[in-house]
């Protein structure tokens, strides 16, 4: 069985959003247990994560110099995990607004929301956990093949 | 650091926005600023061509969004080309498919208006 | 005064080599106070500093699955700091062999012993600590142009 | 993940290695590898042509020293060809400048042997 366990601790930054997809998806060809496609869904989870977090950090008022984000993956011949973790403000996951329906006309006001419904969407298994203290955001997406045994 | 490629053309009376490279929250600001200037300069037949985009995300989309409301409150229209899977995949995801009319060529986009 | 910190934890295995040299030279561009050839510079240094450190963790015969090296990296508007740290068996830096000069046939001998050399020539700094627990190179190149006031 | 290229032709007697990509601990292998085996084969007359190689680091050339040697207890000859700047500045930190025949090209370096 195979573990691979990476992380990456970068400023709190937009700058960096496109070096961190650079590093998930580059460790998830290293290993190359999801196929093309799921390293794309893998990028644009980790993007939407790290976005949120990059923003509870400045609504908080956290030092822009010193604000980090955490991106940890690990890898099985099973699976990949990714945990974002954040120490900003928090939230309540459970409470977020429904978003209306994209055929209702309202929808067009609604240019934000669409984060963690795609996480949640492109991943096999999502879990946020948050507090004050800060928020972990943790995928699961499942091998794309069967582990070769 | 990321390149954002910004070019403007036009098209039968539409202007044409290609992006190119990737749209998150570093970039979405140029794109939004320049959709926000064409709609001032009362362009409000728009279509974004998205075949050169390597990557969007949510930010990208409320960018696109917001600019699908701006040109309508203006009587106006704004078309999407894309036909690469990975970025049609978070229009579908998101519901945008069906906010958006999205074409496979810009000759496509500026014809159905 | 413009910080960046970035650190990376990565397996220590030589498949992550040029995924490390990637993320350290996408930092050096991200705030680019080091010209091309200078990135290069830091492209080699990670590069040697890493393969050691993998090759020490080997030699203690640490788990494959499990050893890792920590790469650290410190942007500023003066200077770019990489630290690279290992848990391996560390190694006497000052009484490393002296490479015969290259002129000497014997010098044809040598397959190995210039990392070390190449990491201290391509650094304006260089510091290397090493014991028992483990072992910490730190250089420093300094921003090629003077910084923007 | 890491892709090294390695294509051999020949050229007035010599075998030509082109070797393309990153050269570090987890590909310097597959070449060394392959200069054995063309030393192996009887092929003594080598040159490595690096123009497409993008990073080398001790250990690429230490695979370097060592085929030299062996192609050189065999009476043959190892020549380079490398005009890229930074792959040429660690040959010149680590002194190999002067053991190893650098050429501007394939065609300088079979015609000089
Ligand atoms: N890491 C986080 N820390 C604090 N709040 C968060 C975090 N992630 C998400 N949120 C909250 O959840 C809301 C919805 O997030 P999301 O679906 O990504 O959409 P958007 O970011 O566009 O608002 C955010 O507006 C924010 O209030
Ligand atoms: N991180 C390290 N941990 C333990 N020993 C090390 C480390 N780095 C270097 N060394 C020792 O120093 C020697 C010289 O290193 P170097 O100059 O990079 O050449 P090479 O790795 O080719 O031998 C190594 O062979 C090793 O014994």
């Amino acid at each position: 069985m195979k573990h691979h366990r990476i992380s990456l601790r970068v400023p709190a930054q937009p700058e960096y959003l496109a070096l961190v997809r650079m590093v998930i998806a580059g460790t998830a060809r290293i290993e190359p247990i999801l196929d093309d496609e799921r390293v794309d869904d893998l990028r644009v989870i980790v993007s939407e994560a790290c976005t949120n977090a990059i923003e509870a950090l400045r609504e908080r008022g956290s030092d822009p110099s010193t604000a980090a984000i955490t991106i940890e993956c690990h890898l099985t011949d099973d699976a990949v995990e990714l945990v974002v973790a954040d120490e900003g403000g928090g939230f309540d996951p459970g409470g977020l607004d429904v978003l209306p329906e994209v055929t209702d006309p309202s929808r067009l006001r609604i240019e934000r929301g669409l984060g963690i419904p795609l996480i949640r969407a492109l991943s096999d298994e999502s879990e946020i956990t948050s507090g004050p203290e800060g928020t972990q955001v943790r995928v699961v997406l499942q091998a794309t093949e069967p582990p070769a045994v | 650091m990321i390149e954002l490629g910004l070019e403007l053309s036009e098209r039968d009376g539409w202007a044409v926005l290609a992006v190119s490279g990737e749209v998150d929250v570093a970039t979405a600001p140029r794109l939004r600023e320049r959709l926000v200037g064409l709609v001032g300069e009362g362009r409000t037949r728009i279509v974004v061509d998205l075949e050169k985009v390597d990557f969007i995300d949510s930010t990208g989309l409320g960018v696109l969004v917001g600019a699908l409301k701006r040109v309508r409150t203006n009587e106006g229209d704004l078309a999407l080309v894309c036909t690469g899977p990975r970025i049609l995949k978070v229009f579908e995801i998101t519901g945008l498919t069906k906010v958006f009319a999205i074409h496979r060529t810009v000759d496509e986009a500026t014809l159905a208006g």
